[in-house]
């Protein structure tokens, strides 16, 4: 009878895996491809990331934002610059690579903080239940009455030295409720499947049925909200550069560029300022967004079939 | 009573298609059924079979665009296929009232459920308000709900899972329609209340004359209730007969089968029987030759008919292939003819 | 009659009600309010009892996933309702769960092998080699195709599906298995092909079932011993033989008047013996629940069959048991 | 790159004439409605009394009634010509002021002499808690004791001809020879209409409806509504001593500084101010006339040389300051290029100041001085000299160890960050590491409160300041001035200062030299270097006429505007 | 249910005060007081160092807390620094600025919003849902400022439709004046933020009306006979606002708070540009009112909204 199992085995073993698993990677580049909208995104957004994250290999940071006034506020193609030039002289397109990429790095970082503190606390929040997530709640929920813009900027005036790691710390320090929240709910529901009290009846500890079983089963839905987060979180300091709050422009940013806009002068006469900005922000928060939806698409998909 | 009304429906070679990836595959293939007054209609067979199918085919609620629907309802010669929506709408209801499986989901849960049966009565009578209050109030008792005025002002969320089938009974016969269609009536509910609706259907019936279908996938309720069966298989009706015959004399090996994995012999010692397989998925159904043959591999093929059509081996007992001659259970030896 | 293998003991779980202004527990939702029973090593002991009578409590409750508020679970003479007993007897490896729905007690995520391996894992130290050909053994045991270790739940029929189910739960050898209503899911037909292989397997290593179950007629077919449970409390326990035959308490009787019968010849006549039987349960209340509308402490009218009643009704029960009998 | 220092080399000043001061005169008609721009970002606070507001939002919103007591001439001077009288008597320590008959406030009471008294009660009272008195006014015979409370009236206030005359005569405890120029805060210039007032306590009256609401004034306009904050709406006061004002009405309402550009150009005011940094894009606006004036204002590089001892309450300074060095100083400052900036980025509109005294002082103003052209070489040189070497890109103290210099920056106009960066370049090619504190421009607050305070973050630092019409440095530069926050004291600077106000000063001749020694010497010693000032233009619809920015026009302009025939 | 009201509202105590202690931190942690760069030539560094000590700036701050939390149970939330006014009285009257403008914003906002959610759900899939959904993702991902700008700059300037600052026109007289001129300043800040804010609200109607749909209810109202309009507006519609009604509380008082960015552009005198004020100038009094009151307005917002849910939608009950 071993004998037969083992061989047995090993036909399996090199059967094709027709089956993958109906998650992961594969579903979601599958849902891509079969999505033309979304595929011309998906096409977009590594575009983007290839000429920010690629072209700003070849700028040198000090160069980009460094001052040349004779060369301020050329317009478009003047000079030589493509996209013209800021009031300091200082090249449109180099710094919107170099911004565009700052700007993903900050939506990057700061979806990933909100992503994985939300994560850590709803999954502890929804498992455990009971006190421990009524604790946890409170917290919650006073975070999320204070008024998170007003308070940004207070903080914002009163630390020495603000850069983009102070300001993806600040985000994410609201940030987090959110998210918290809204996998605390996805655990809730996935709490009370049988597949967890197998678990438990399998001998299986806490922890291990909280990230191995657990976690896994909602991966759908962290990467939807990843993807749909960073999408939010690129542009999220332009309204912190609109009231004056935003980066130095030694850190460009597509909100240090799109905060050109604030000023009527800039927005109509000197459109190079903030539009290929604007225009990039919109371009990312679009093709993300349409990736997304493709996601959520697959996710529901799966959603249907469990 | 007039004998021609006595017939209520008259479904003939109804073919039901859902399009699946761009093409339709049908998911009831030639049925012919029909309905008669005081008569309760069973439908049953395995999930899948294409029960529900056939419901929304006569009631004329499915998507549009993903369904062809072919052949002839024809409710008191009325052809309800391809009948226009508004047209449609003025059947629907008042001459044809529908009963869903779960009674939770298929109550709206912001309406008083009061509201929700009154509003059949807004749509297909003259009633003003107080008259159409005063109705549920009666229809309510006559689906024996207690404390009606109370009733009629409560969400279906208040309301136990036998009581919230009580209101969309009230809701199906609101308009004393001559067809009522159950589509699982009882599958959420426990026995007790299973009971419970079952009889009070029945007694519905009896006081408003009408034709009831009633799909079930349960044999136990249908020994109970029905007066005639039609047990489907794969799209298509593989026996029909009174309900006597198909419990005493059942002769399509589905049937024969269906009948032998219940749990209810007294002899529990022994294995219950089993149907080999699975009801094959719409996709992937066989649409030539008999299309239970995969699930009895051990009958030969040449026993089946190469495209199995209804028989009526007795009056009013219609069998479809004539593979029921030689058919035998697996573990029985085999008995020759019938 | 085997030796008991587990022992429940005025089992009771409450859940807290909270209202009022303060959201104080206010009241409690008495899903198991004193349940005495106990199960014999490998029989089938059938629990049954109409939606939220307390059956899925009970016996998540006995399988240690359930708070208990108190009361005794009695294995091999330890009270398990403690974690740590539970822990270590290894409680769950002799005591195993089939659940109702079979899609969402596996993990989507999981192959099938790593949901089957999983209480082997925990329980046992095999290597991976063992560990697979253990899988495979219990895949061939329920009838499984063996390349079904690679594949996922959602690849499954419903009924396949139950069948790993039956795999996972037998995979450490148990003792006990609570099956949950294991098959009110499936249809009739897959629902005989799993309930021929929990009798086998039954037969084959000697365990025993607490088999759930709101469908008489399953419950019948499985069990020898069943109880059944109304508002919390058992109403009436016994053998198959005796419930089936001679039921005394009338939530019993009502229980068995509903089921439907394939006799159509008889129809008529069990429809009014089901609204006589409805009639008495809804007039005679006071007979058959106390004041506050719960459930008598069980008494014994036969050998092996007990029932709810006031302690001065035992004997007219008893009469008319024998009565019956005749 | 220094080609350009030569060619910049005429005055600022010269330039001012590239715009006039004034509309063109042209025959005024009377009646119309004008509508004035107020650009601001926040709204005007709308407490019209000159003693209690603070902000000067609320001295434009006021500026169509609230006249002052003295016309002055276009350097400042106090004269007799307006609503009051001015006569200075040395000797006896005393000014006399007299309003003049007829002036009446806009409810037709004549302006008496306890309107000119009251001011001082409010100013020096405690409970109006206003921001206006100073150790100026504290020089007057009688205020220290009325301010604390010690005496129920100020002693050196005197009406010889009672509450209801029109004479104050001021006794002043020292004379200082800027008593004569307008500005000076020894005394005050504006009446208050005691008798619409008196029955407000002190406490009250900031929030009071005679301030706040319905103030009155004895200017051309009276005020007829007041939106708070918003807007307020001017009509003529009939009773107004120089004649009948020519316009129906004026509307002065708040817009953002964002929209100043495009409020010029779509022509929805009759006069807005313009945002410099934008000429460009409003300058061939058609339908305006651009009157321009130089305020009395500049904007410094300074270096933090001391602290302030507020237990002395002095400045003290601090001889191992990392800035105490005249050639670091001076290096820094030839390493600005200035000029360039302002012809880049201001269009011509700012230009280098060379000294700190302005130019609109006249002959106090030393115009052999050069101030500090962009002289990159002279910069090396000077760093070269003092032992500043270089190791590697940045240049190292003379005591070998590293140098940077955190310069300390307000966040303001939209090229503002640019600029420093800019001078930071600057700085770097001459190799001075200097670094923003805190690696950004502060907002105003953070700035100020580190600058005040003596943060050690700070070496240098540039800010500006608006100048009082008086020129005395005493209270910018002097050694306990809290406003000196270079923290620079050498006596050489006190002794120049002290000389400024002396009674030898009250010789103008003589005023002027010590000046002009002064300007000299804080350009040597480059403590506080000069660097900008701006033309403040203004978009006038070109129908009106009788807009004016001279000063000697400033008392009577409303009375003046009106729309050309 | 009045007495959850009761209790929730007992509840938000120990939060606010937390939440005062903590703003009131906050403020006195910024950098700079009123006086900060009072520095002109009319004033006084002495006489403004005596004015702060008399406004007790230099108490320690749990003392200054004490006075301000004293002052609050009289109502009093002290007097601006900046504007010399009782903060309440400033803050009412911006209040009342705000309150309109997000009325009518909401209103906007709805009237704007549920149509194309209706359209888009009904139409799943379609090119009606696919121009909804442009318009959706580019109302979304454009920062609201440069839309304002842009539409002040076409419509304000160009244009000269709508006035460009202010609440009120200073020309307006009569109750139906200043009530029309009101309405006038605030009919293009209110477009131009509704047309941002619809997004959210768009979205929700969509998804809600896809998913109900397909519920059962809706199939058993079309069992009933009921036309496909009646279907749609009655029992679909209905069931796809909640969520949006859920949010209702939340929007307003979200929208009271959160107008800064409009408010800014259009120098419209309402709360978000009191705040951003007071913060310039250090005007803690106010600041530390104002980030207070959004506080609580976000409470009653949370509060708000589930006594809507738990009006509308009978399964809620709110505790
Ligand atoms: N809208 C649809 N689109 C595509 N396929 C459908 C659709 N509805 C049903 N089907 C398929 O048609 C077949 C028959 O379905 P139907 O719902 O009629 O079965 P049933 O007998 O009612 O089963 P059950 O007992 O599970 O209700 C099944 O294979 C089902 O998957
Ligand atoms: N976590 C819980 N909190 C509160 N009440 C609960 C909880 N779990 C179960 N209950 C209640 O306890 C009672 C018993 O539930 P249980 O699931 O044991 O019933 P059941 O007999 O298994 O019913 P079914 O046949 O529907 O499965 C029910 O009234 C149920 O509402
Ligand atoms: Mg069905
Ligand atoms: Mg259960």
């Amino acid at each position: 009878m071993a004998d037969k199992t083992k061989k047995k085995q090993a036909n399996v073993k090199n059967e094709p895996k027709a089956s993958l698993p109906p998650s992961g990677f594969r579903i979601i580049m599958h849902e891509i491809v079969k999505d033309k909208v979304a595929l011309v995104a998906f096409g977009l957004i590594v575009l983007i990331l290839i000429l920010t994250f690629g072209g700003s290999l070849f700028l040198n940071k000090d160069q980009v934002t460094e001052i040349n006034i004779i060369d301020s506020y050329m317009g478009w193609g003047q000079g030589g610059h493509l996209l013209g030039t800021d009031d300091g002289g200082r090249d449109i397109f180099k710094l919107l690579l170099m911004g565009g990429r700052n700007s993903i790095m900050i939506g990057l970082s700061v979806t990933a903080i909100i992503e994985v503190t939300g994560l850590i606390v709803g999954l502890v929040s929804g498992y455990y239940g009971g006190i421990v997530d009524a604790i946890i709640m409170r917290i919650v929920d006073f975070i999320q009455i204070l008024p998170q813009m007003p308070i940004i900027i207070v903080l914002v005036t009163v630390i020495p030295h603000y850069n983009a790691v102070t300001l993806v710390l600040l985000i994410s320090m609201f940030g987090w409720t959110t998210t918290a929240r809204y996998f605390r709910s996805f655990i809730l529901s996935q709490r009370g499947r049988d597949y967890v009290l197998a678990s438990k009846t399998s001998g299986s500890s806490n922890l291990k049925i909280m990230f191995r079983e657990v976690l896994p089963n909602i991966t759908s839905m962290i990467i939807i909200d990843v993807v749909l987060m960073v999408a939010g979180n690129i542009g999220i300091e332009t309204a912190l550069s609109f009231l004056g709050y935003g980066l130095p422009i030694t850190t460009p940013s597509l909100g240090t560029l799109i905060g050109f806009a604030d000023d009527p002068v800039n927005v109509i006469n000197r459109p190079w300022l903030w539009l290929p900005a604007t225009i990039m922000l919109l371009i990312i928060s679009l093709s993300i967004n349409y990736v997304g939806r493709a996601l959520q698409r697959a996710g529901d998909a799966r959603q249907r079939e469990n | 009573m007039e004998k021609q009304s006595d017939l209520l429906l008259d479904i003939q070679h109804l073919h039901t298609a859902y399009r699946l990836q761009g093409k339709f595959y049908d998911a009831a293939d030639d049925v012919n059924i029909t309905l008669k007054r005081d008569k309760i209609l069973a439908i049953v067979g395995e999930s899948g079979c294409g029960k529900s199918t056939i419901a929304s085919s006569i009631i004329g609620l499915y998507d549009h665009k993903n369904t062809k629907v072919t052949g002839d309802i024809l409710y008191n010669e009325l052809n309800l296929v391809g009948l226009n929506e508004s047209l449609f709408n003025k059947v629907r209801g008042d001459k044809i009232g529908m009963i869903f499986q779960d009674p939770l989901a298929s109550l709206n849960p912001l309406m008083r459920v009061g509201d929700q049966v009154a509003e059949t009565l807004y749509y297909h009578t003259n009633m003003d308000e107080a008259a159409r209050h005063a109705r549920v109030i009666e229809l309510f008792n006559q689906v024996g709900m207690p404390k009606p005025e109370e009733m009629y002002l409560m969400y279906p969320h208040e309301l136990s899972g036998g009581l919230r089938q009580r209101v969309v009974v009230a809701m199906a016969i609101a308009c004393k329609p001559e067809v009522i269609i159950a589509d699982e009536p009882t599958t959420a509910l426990d026995v007790t209340i299973q009971a419970q609706i079952l009889d009070l259907l029945e007694d519905i019936q009896k006081q408003i004359h009408s034709g009831i279908i009633l799909i079930t996938h349960d044999l136990g309720v249908v020994a109970e209730t029905a007066d005639e069966v039609a047990v489907m298989y794969a799209g298509q009706i593989v026996e029909r007969a009174d309900v006597k015959t198909i419990f005493e004399h059942p002769l399509h090996p589905y049937t024969r089968s269906l009948l032998n994995s219940m749990p209810q012999s007294d002899d529990d010692d022994e294995d219950l029987h089993v149907i080999h397989g699975t009801v094959p998925s719409l996709k992937n159904m066989p649409r030539t030759g008999d299309r239970f043959a995969a699930r009895i591999p051990w009958i030969p093929e040449s026993a089946h008919e190469a495209n199995p059509v209804i028989h009526e081996v007795e009056p009013g007992h219609f069998v479809r292939c004539t593979c029921w001659k030689t058919f035998h259970f697996e573990n029985e030896e085999a008995v020759s003819g019938e | 009659m085997g030796k008991e293998i587990i022992q429940i003991k005025d089992l009771k779980i409450h859940y807290p009600i909270r209202s009022g202004f303060w959201n104080r527990i206010t009241d409690y939702v008495r899903a198991v309010d004193g349940v005495n029973f106990s199960i014999n090593e490998g029989e089938t002991y059938g629990l049954i009892g109409e939606s939220g009578s307390g059956k899925s409590t009970t016996g998540k409750a006995i399988v240690g996933v359930e708070k208990v508020t108190s009361g005794q679970i009695l294995y091999k003479g330890v009270d398990i309702t403690k974690a740590s007993n539970r822990k270590r007897l290894n409680y769950n490896k002799d005591v195993q769960m089939i659940f109702q729905d079979s899609m969402s007690s596996m993990n989507p995520r999981k192959r099938i092998e790593d949901i089957i391996a999983e209480p082997i894992r925990n329980f046992e130290n095999l290597t991976t080699d063992q560990e697979r050909d253990r899988v495979q053994e219990l895949l061939d045991i329920v009838g499984m195709p063996s390349d079904a270790i690679y594949k996922f739940p959602h690849e499954f029929s419903g009924g396949q599906r139950q069948r790993i189910g039956v795999a996972r739960a037998v995979a450490t050898n148990p003792k006990l298995i609570v099956a949950d209503e294991p098959t009110s899911a499936l249809d009739l037909s897959v629902q005989a092909q799993v309930l021929n292989f929990m009798k086998h397997i039954q037969q084959q290593y000697n365990i025993a079932y607490l088999f759930i179950s709101h469908d008489l007629g399953v419950v019948k077919h499985m069990s020898e011993n069943l109880a059944i449970m109304h508002r919390g409390r058992l109403v009436e326990l016994g053998s198959r033989e005796e419930i089936y035959k001679h039921p005394i308490h009338i939530y019993t009787k009502r229980l068995l008047s509903a089921i439907p019968q394939v006799d159509v010849e008889n129809r008529d006549a069990h429809k009014l013996q089901r609204e006589k039987v409805e009639k008495e349960f809804e007039e005679n209340q006071s007979k058959w629940y106390d004041k506050d509308g719960r459930v008598f402490p069980l008494q014994e009218v036969a050998p092996n069959h007990f029932v709810a009643i006031p302690k001065d009704e035992v004997q007219d029960a008893i009469s008319e048991e024998e009565k019956e009998r005749d | 790159q220094s080609s350009n220092t030569s060619k910049n080399d005429n005055s600022g000043a010269k330039e001012a004439s590239k715009f006039p001061a004034e509309t063109p005169k042209k025959a005024t008609k009377q009646g119309g409605t004008i509508n004035v721009a107020l650009e601001t970002d926040t709204p005007f606070t709308g407490i019209f009394e000159n003693g209690l507001s603070t902000d000067n939002y609320d001295s434009q919103v006021m500026q169509f009634g609230n006249e002052s007591l003295f016309d002055v001439t276009d350097s400042y001077k106090i004269t007799s010509n307006g609503p009051a009288t001015f006569k200075l008597d040395k000797n006896a320590k005393t000014i006399t002021i007299t309003i003049k008959k007829g002036v009446k406030w806009s409810d037709g009471k004549q302006v008496v002499a306890k309107d000119l008294e009251y001011p001082y009660e409010v100013v020096a009272n405690k409970a109006a808690k206003s921001q206006r008195y100073t150790g100026s006014l504290a020089n007057i015979v009688g205020m220290e004791e009325y301010h604390e409370g010690k005496a129920k009236t100020i002693s050196g206030l005197k009406l010889p001809d009672g509450e209801n005359g029109r004479t104050m005569v001021i006794h002043f405890k020292r004379m200082t020879p800027g008593m004569t120029q307008s500005g000076n805060g020894y005394f005050l210039e504006w009446a208050d209409p005691y008798h619409y007032m008196k029955d407000v306590p002190f406490s009250k009256l900031e929030g009071s409806d005679q301030v706040r609401k319905s103030p009155i004034f004895f200017g051309p306009y009276k005020v007829s509504k007041i939106v708070r904050g918003q807007s307020v709406t001017w009509v003529p006061n009939k009773y107004y001593w120089r004649g009948k004002p020519k316009l129906d009405k004026i509307v002065i309402s708040v817009i953002s500084t964002k929209s100043a550009t495009q409020a010029v150009k779509s022509h929805k005011f009759d006069i807005a101010d313009v945002v410099n940094s934008q000429w460009n894009q409003v300058k061939s606006t058609k339908g305006v006339d651009f009157v321009a004036n130089i305020p009395l204002s500049y904007s410094y590089l300074a270096f933090k040389v001391g602290k302030f001892d507020k237990n002395k309450h002095k400045n003290v300074m601090n001889p191992n300051a990392k800035m105490n060095n005249k050639a670091l100083r001076q290096a820094m400052a030839y390493a600005m290029n200035i000029d360039e900036v302002n012809s880049h980025y201001n269009h011509g509109l700012s230009f280098r100041v060379k000294t700190l005294i302005p130019q609109q002082f006249g002959d106090f103003y030393d115009s052999s001085l050069k101030g500090f052209p962009q002289n990159l070489k002279k910069a090396n040189e000077l760093l070269d000299k003092a032992g500043y070497k270089k190791k590697g890109t940045y240049r190292v103290q003379p005591n070998g160890k590293p140098l940077t210099i955190h310069l300390a920056a307000m966040s303001g106009g939209i090229n503002a960050e640019a600029i420093m960066q800019n001078y930071i370049q600057q700085w770097k090619k001459v190799g001075l590491n200097v670094k923003l504190t805190g690696d950004r421009l502060m907002e105003f607050n953070s700035f100020y409160d580190k600058v005040e305070n003596d943060d050690p973050s700070i070496d240098a630092y540039v800010a500006a300041w608006s100048l009082s019409s008086e020129p005395s440095q005493n209270d910018l530069y002097g050694e306990d001035a809290p406003f000196n926050m270079a923290r620079f004291v050498t006596p050489e600077n006190t002794k120049l200062i002290k000389d400024m106000d002396s009674e030898k000063s009250f010789d103008r001749a003589y005023r002027t030299e010590v000046f002009h020694k002064w300007q000299k010497y804080m350009n040597d010693q480059a403590f506080v270097v000069p660097m900008n000032n701006n033309y403040g233009i203004t978009a006038v619809n070109s129908k009106l006429t009788g807009y004016s920015t001279k000063p000697s026009k400033g008392n009577s302009v409303w009375f003046n505007v009106g729309f050309a025939k | 249910m009045w007495k959850t009201v009761l209790r929730r509202l007992l509840i938000m105590i120990p939060q606010l005060i937390i939440l005062s202690l903590l703003v009131f931190l906050l403020a006195k942690m910024m950098p700079g007081d009123p006086f900060t760069g009072s520095i002109n030539p009319n004033t006084d560094p002495k006489q403004i160092e005596a004015l702060k000590r008399a406004a007790g700036l230099f108490d320690p701050w749990y003392i200054q807390y004490g006075r301000w939390v004293g002052n609050l149970f009289h109502g009093d939330l002290g007097t601006s620094y900046i504007q010399h006014v009782a903060v309440t009285s400033l803050i009412a009257d911006r209040a009342a600025n705000t309150f309109w403008l997000s009325l009518l914003t909401t209103i906007l906002t709805y009237s704007i919003a549920i149509p194309l959610g209706i359209t888009a759900g009904r139409h799943q899939d379609e090119w009606q849902d696919t121009a909804v959904q442009i318009f959706n993702y580019i109302t979304f991902a454009i920062p609201g400022f440069v839309f304002y700008i842009l539409g002040i700059w076409l419509f304000g300037f160009t244009l000269g439709w709508f006035p460009i600052s202010g609440s009120v026109s200073a020309n307006a007289s009569g109750f139906f004046g200043v009530l029309g001129s009101r309405l006038y300043h605030m009919i293009l800040p209110a477009i131009l933020y509704a047309l941002i804010t619809t997004t959210g609200t768009v979205q929700y109607l969509r998804t809600g009306i896809v998913d109900n749909k397909v519920e059962d209810y809706v199939r058993t109202a079309r069992s009933k006979g009921v036309p496909e309009s009646v279907v749609f507006n009655k029992h679909i519609l209905r069931n796809s606002l909640l969520p949006i009604a859920a949010f209702l509380g939340n929007t307003i008082t979200g929208l009271l708070g959160g107008s800064m960015m409009i408010e800014m552009v259009f120098s419209y005198p309402g709360m978000g540009k009191l705040f951003l004020d007071s913060i310039a100038q250090r005007d803690y009094s106010t600041l530390t009112a104002l980030i207070l009151i959004f506080g609580i307005l976000t409470l009653i917002g949370n509060l708000l909204s589930d006594i809507i849910m738990s009006i509308i939608d009978p399964r809620i009950r709110i505790q």
